[in-house]
Formats: C-alpha cells, structure tokens, sequence
C-alpha cells in the first residue's frame, strides 16, 4: 500500500452547538487540518444542522461562542461546507445560516459526496 | 497488511472502550499494524494514573499498558482534552501515566496521513 | 399533587422528551430549558399543547439558539420564575 | 468504494442508526454492536433489510443482552471478523 | 414546613444495561436509600427496560454483571419495582425478567405510580 | 422558605452545568434556601482543582468557589464517582478543591429527607 500524502477527510457534525462541547471538539479538528494545509470538508446532518443558523448568540447562556469562528474557514481553506436539506426541513428551518459558503445538498447528494472521503469524523 | 489508526473518544469506566480495547487486541493479534491510538474527548482520562476501580470491574488502564508494552502500540493523549478534565503534569505532580504521549490534534493529521483506515470509537 | 418536568435534551436527538410526555398529566407544567428550546420545533410539541399543559421556555435559552417563541402558546420565563416553579410544585423531574 | 458504518446507539434511545440510514449505499455493509445490537428490535432494521445491505451482528455484544439473532437476516460475526471488515471497506463511519 | 423523615424515592430508569453506566450509577443510589430504611421504588421506562430481561450476561462483554444485584432487593427491603408496559411492547419484549416481584404497568398507571413519590431522580 | 437540594450529573466544561449554577445562584438571591450540592457521575470533575480552561470560557471551578464563600453553600462530592474519574486525595497529590466536602451516598440519603424539593440537573 501507498500512503497518501493528503489524505481527505470529512467532519459530519449530528450534534446541537451549545448542550455537549462535540461542535467544538469538531471544530478545533477542521482548523489544525486546514492549518496543516489537509483538504478537509464539513458536514451537517440531524441537530448538527443547529450549528449553521443565523442569530445564535452563545455568550446569552455563557458560551464562548465558537459558532463565530466558522467566520474564519475561507482563511483555512475550509470551503466545502455541506448540509444535509432532510434535516433542516424537519426543523422547519430555512437557508439562513450566518455564513455564506454553505451547500444545501438532497439526501443521496449529501451521501455522496460525504463517502466521496478518505476519512469521516463524526461528532 | 493494512495500516489502522485509531480514535477514542469514551472514558475509561465505559463499556464502550472495552469494545475497543478488544478490536485494537485482536487486530494486533492478527497482524494489522496499528500505527497509533489517539485519545480525544472524554477518553483521555484513560490516561489518569489516579482512577481506583473496584477490583472486580475491568481495569481499563492496565489493559492500555499492557498493549502498549506488548506492542509498542502508541497512544496519543490530546492535551487540550486533558487539561479541560483536570489531567496535567505540572511540578511534583504526575498525573498521566507514562505508557501515553502527550500530543495536540497535529498528531491526528499525521496518523490520518500515515494510515490506511482511521477507526472511531 | 403536581410534578414540573425540565426538559433538557432535544427530541430530534433523544427520546427523553417521548419519556417525558408518556408521564405527564393534566395538572403538571413543562419548562423547556437548554437543548430542550429546540422541542418547539418538533412535531411532539403538539402533543403538550393538545393536553393543555402549561409549557414555559426559558427565554434566554431558546434566544442564545435563535429560537422564537410564540406567545399565544408559550410562556416566556426567567431563571426568576424557574426557581419559583421549581418551589411552586411537588416534585421535579428532569428529562436530560 | 466502499462504507462500513459501525451503529453503537439503540435507535429507541438516539438519533444515531435514523442518521446512519440516510447515509447508507447499496455497496455498504452494516455492523450493529454494543448498544446498537437492540436495533435488531427495532422497526428502522426493515428499512436497511430491504435495502439489500449485508447487516453483521457482533455475536457476544447482542449475546451479553438477551438478543436473539435470525440467521435467515443477519450475519453473526467475531470481533476477528469486525477487524477484516474495517480492513475490507474503504472507509468506516462510527454512529455512536 | 415540617421535614418529613422518609420521603420516598422513584429511580426512573431510562437507559440499557451495558452501554453507559446510568444503571449501575441508579442501583447505586437505590441499595444505599434501601439500607438506609428509606422507602425507595424503581421505575423502567424506554430502553431502561432491557435492565430487567431474562439470560443476560454481561460477563461475555467483560462488564462486572451489576443486574446480578437485582436479586439482593428483597434483602434491602425494596419492593416495588415497576415496569412501562408501553416500553416493552415498543420493543417486543415479554413479561420474562430475571427477577420476580417485577409490576408491569400500563402508562397511565406507571405515571400515576411515579408520581405519587415525593422526589423523583432519572438516570 | 423552601429547602431545595440539587444534584448535579455534568462536568464543568458543559453549558448544562453553567444552566445549574445559574439556578442555584437566582435561588440563594432570592432567599430560597440550597441547603446542599451532591455531585454525582461525570459531575466530580467540578471538584479538580487542576482544570485548565480557555480564559475566554466560563470559569465553572472559580464560580462554585464563589457561590460556597459568598452563601457557604455545601458541596458534596461522591467518593466513588470521584475514583473512578481519577480524582483522589493521597500522599503528597491533591486533586480536589478545598470548598468541596468529600462525601459518599449516604449523604444523598440526608439531603433528600432535609429538603422539600429535589432538583435534579
């Protein structure tokens, strides 16, 4: 087997921002990986969807708010950044997110393009 | 032979982590090279040296050295986990076993590179 | 003989609020707080409304998720009123 | 190129295996161990079953829990057999 | 307000055996109130359900097998162990558990019988 | 006034902890009576006097410091719970903050027959 220098890697967040720390624990890996210059893509299925809508202010209830980190992927190089359309219509929620790169993407596009990965985290 | 990387993200007193204990055990058994085991989240108190389980429940710690030993089988305890769960070495206290490394999440980045399959548990 | 119920935990992700709703009864209340807010957007949330349970949010909480609240059926409430229900009633039991 | 998804949730408890079968593909092989084994239980196993998708069952995690395993459905595998498959697959994803 | 001297308790238990350690956590508690003389009950609900069935074996899964302590209730004086019949029919499960004096109640009285204790802890 | 117990079941890096002392704080201010804190499971970490946050997150330790000087408010920590999570007190080695009593189950026992109400978080 050939190791592969770069090897592709999706993060698939199912979790709510603010009741358990998995956002954050996802999100401090995303960034060591773009920092490292790694391709690495974001993916939002189920609660994880929470993550991405707008108006949220963490600080309210005492969060750091590290939603407002997400501000920084186009400085990671962190440009694909999926969400699963299934999970949001079942909240009810629309396409406000409060970053602008997010692709809305049906259930089978969303599978696809996440086993499209060498590696899938999910948190 | 395939080259495996594995994730922990379950404390030590979860049956969770005796699954993977058990994985890691037979796949050495068997031949696959596990290049390294990366502690994250809740698991790095795997790497407490204080846990005091009763003696009739399974010693999760014990089981970490002795692979480690029997296998040279690296385990990468992530700081930032540790340090947020009361888990660091400062001045004449020792808190991490030595059997773990203590690393940041750049060493996922490597062993990600380095591995075929990356395992989470 | 009263209970409040502190729902924590969303019903897209557990089945804690399900549990919830199997035990409450006519005379209770609910107090959706944490990831509990994010239940006024599931489907089960009719369910309470139906049985005419009194269902208060801790605003803040629903707020810091950009949540919005509809005042024609939900009560808006402070951690203020919070300990006051938690006082108000028999016994608590926290759905988490 | 292949999935392998590891399910370690009870589907009556989290949102976990729901999750999974949205992901899952036609050339995908299932493993149902620790908690996951009560999924065997569970009405959403019909959905994987008609997709056609080979579903494993780690043998002593659904054993240790009462759960019985129908052969004519199901592949009871070892953990010997869990470290081929991780092997065999190109990628494995841990819904837990 | 008078402080009442035995208030009874009512352990919901919401999760299966093995996967976290909620049940042996609640055991816990209940065996300390039952030596204590306290008048303590345990309720099952949702997967908490699973903690009472027939030939489980959590030896094979090198778990120390803590519902092998379910037997020693009658010693610690705790009777009224109660069961959501709702739950069991959800996962198809029969009246078959490991110990006796198990009560299998519809919803409708397994709520009525939960709260008819003074403090309620769920695990 | 009532006489409220609370337990405690998350670890200070969860926001479900900040929800809890945000509670057993309104409470003391407005004269509720909190006549103790047990912490149990994953809770203990409350008691590490070795946690290292972010200075940008809520300081969970230093705010049950603040809330036991200010009202002496009691807090209980389960012996057992703490163990298993690496949290001892030996020899030269200790872990667990000076405002937190070290206590066992049957301390649960006292606080549910002192108090009116439980609270469970």
């Amino acid at each position: 087997m050939i190791n592969i220098a770069n090897k592709s890697l999706a993060i698939l967040n199912s979790k709510a921002p603010y009741g358990t720390t998995a956002g954050k624990d996802a999100l401090d890996i995303a960034l060591i990986f773009g920092s490292f210059e790694q391709d690495v893509s974001l993916f939002f299925q189920g609660d994880g969807v929470w993550q991405l809508i707008n108006s949220q202010d963490g600080e309210i209830i005492s969060v750091r708010d590290y939603l407002k980190t997400f501000s920084a992927f186009e400085f990671y190089d962190i440009e694909n950044i999926y969400v699963n359309k299934t999970s949001l219509t079942e909240r009810n929620l629309t396409n406000n997110f409060h970053i602008k790169e997010v692709q809305v993407l049906s259930q089978s596009e969303f599978s696809k393009k996440l086993t499209s990965h060498q590696t899938v985290l999910r948190f | 032979m395939k080259k495996i990387a594995v994730i922990i993200t379950t404390p030590p007193f979860s049956n969770l982590t005796v699954t993977a204990l058990n994985y890691i055990e037979t796949a050495l058994n068997t031949g696959v090279e596990i290049i390294g085991v990366f502690f994250y989240q809740d698991a790095v108190l795997n790497a407490s040296s204080h846990i005091r389980l009763a003696n009739d429940e399974y010693q999760t710690t014990q089981q970490w050295l002795k692979l480690h030993n029997k296998y040279q089988l690296p385990l990468h305890l992530c700081v930032t986990a540790a340090e947020k769960r009361g888990l660091t070495d400062c001045n004449s206290v020792q808190l991490i076993a030595n059997s773990f490394t203590i690393s940041g999440l750049g060493e996922l980045v490597e062993l990600n590179n380095k591995a075929d399959t990356v395992v989470q548990f | 003989m009263t209970t409040l119920h502190l729902v924590r935990q969303s019903a897209f992700n557990t089945n804690d609020f399900a549990q919830c709703i199997e035990i409450i009864n006519d005379n209770d209340a609910i107090v959706l707080l944490d990831d509990g807010c994010y239940n006024l957007h599931h489907p089960l949330i009719n369910n309470v409304i139906n049985q005419n349970v009194p269902i208060n949010v801790l605003a803040q909480h629903a707020v810091a998720r950009a949540i919005s609240i509809d005042e024609s059926l939900f009560l808006q409430v402070s951690m203020n009123d919070l300990v006051s229900l938690t006082c108000n009633h028999d016994r608590v039991i926290t759905w988490q």
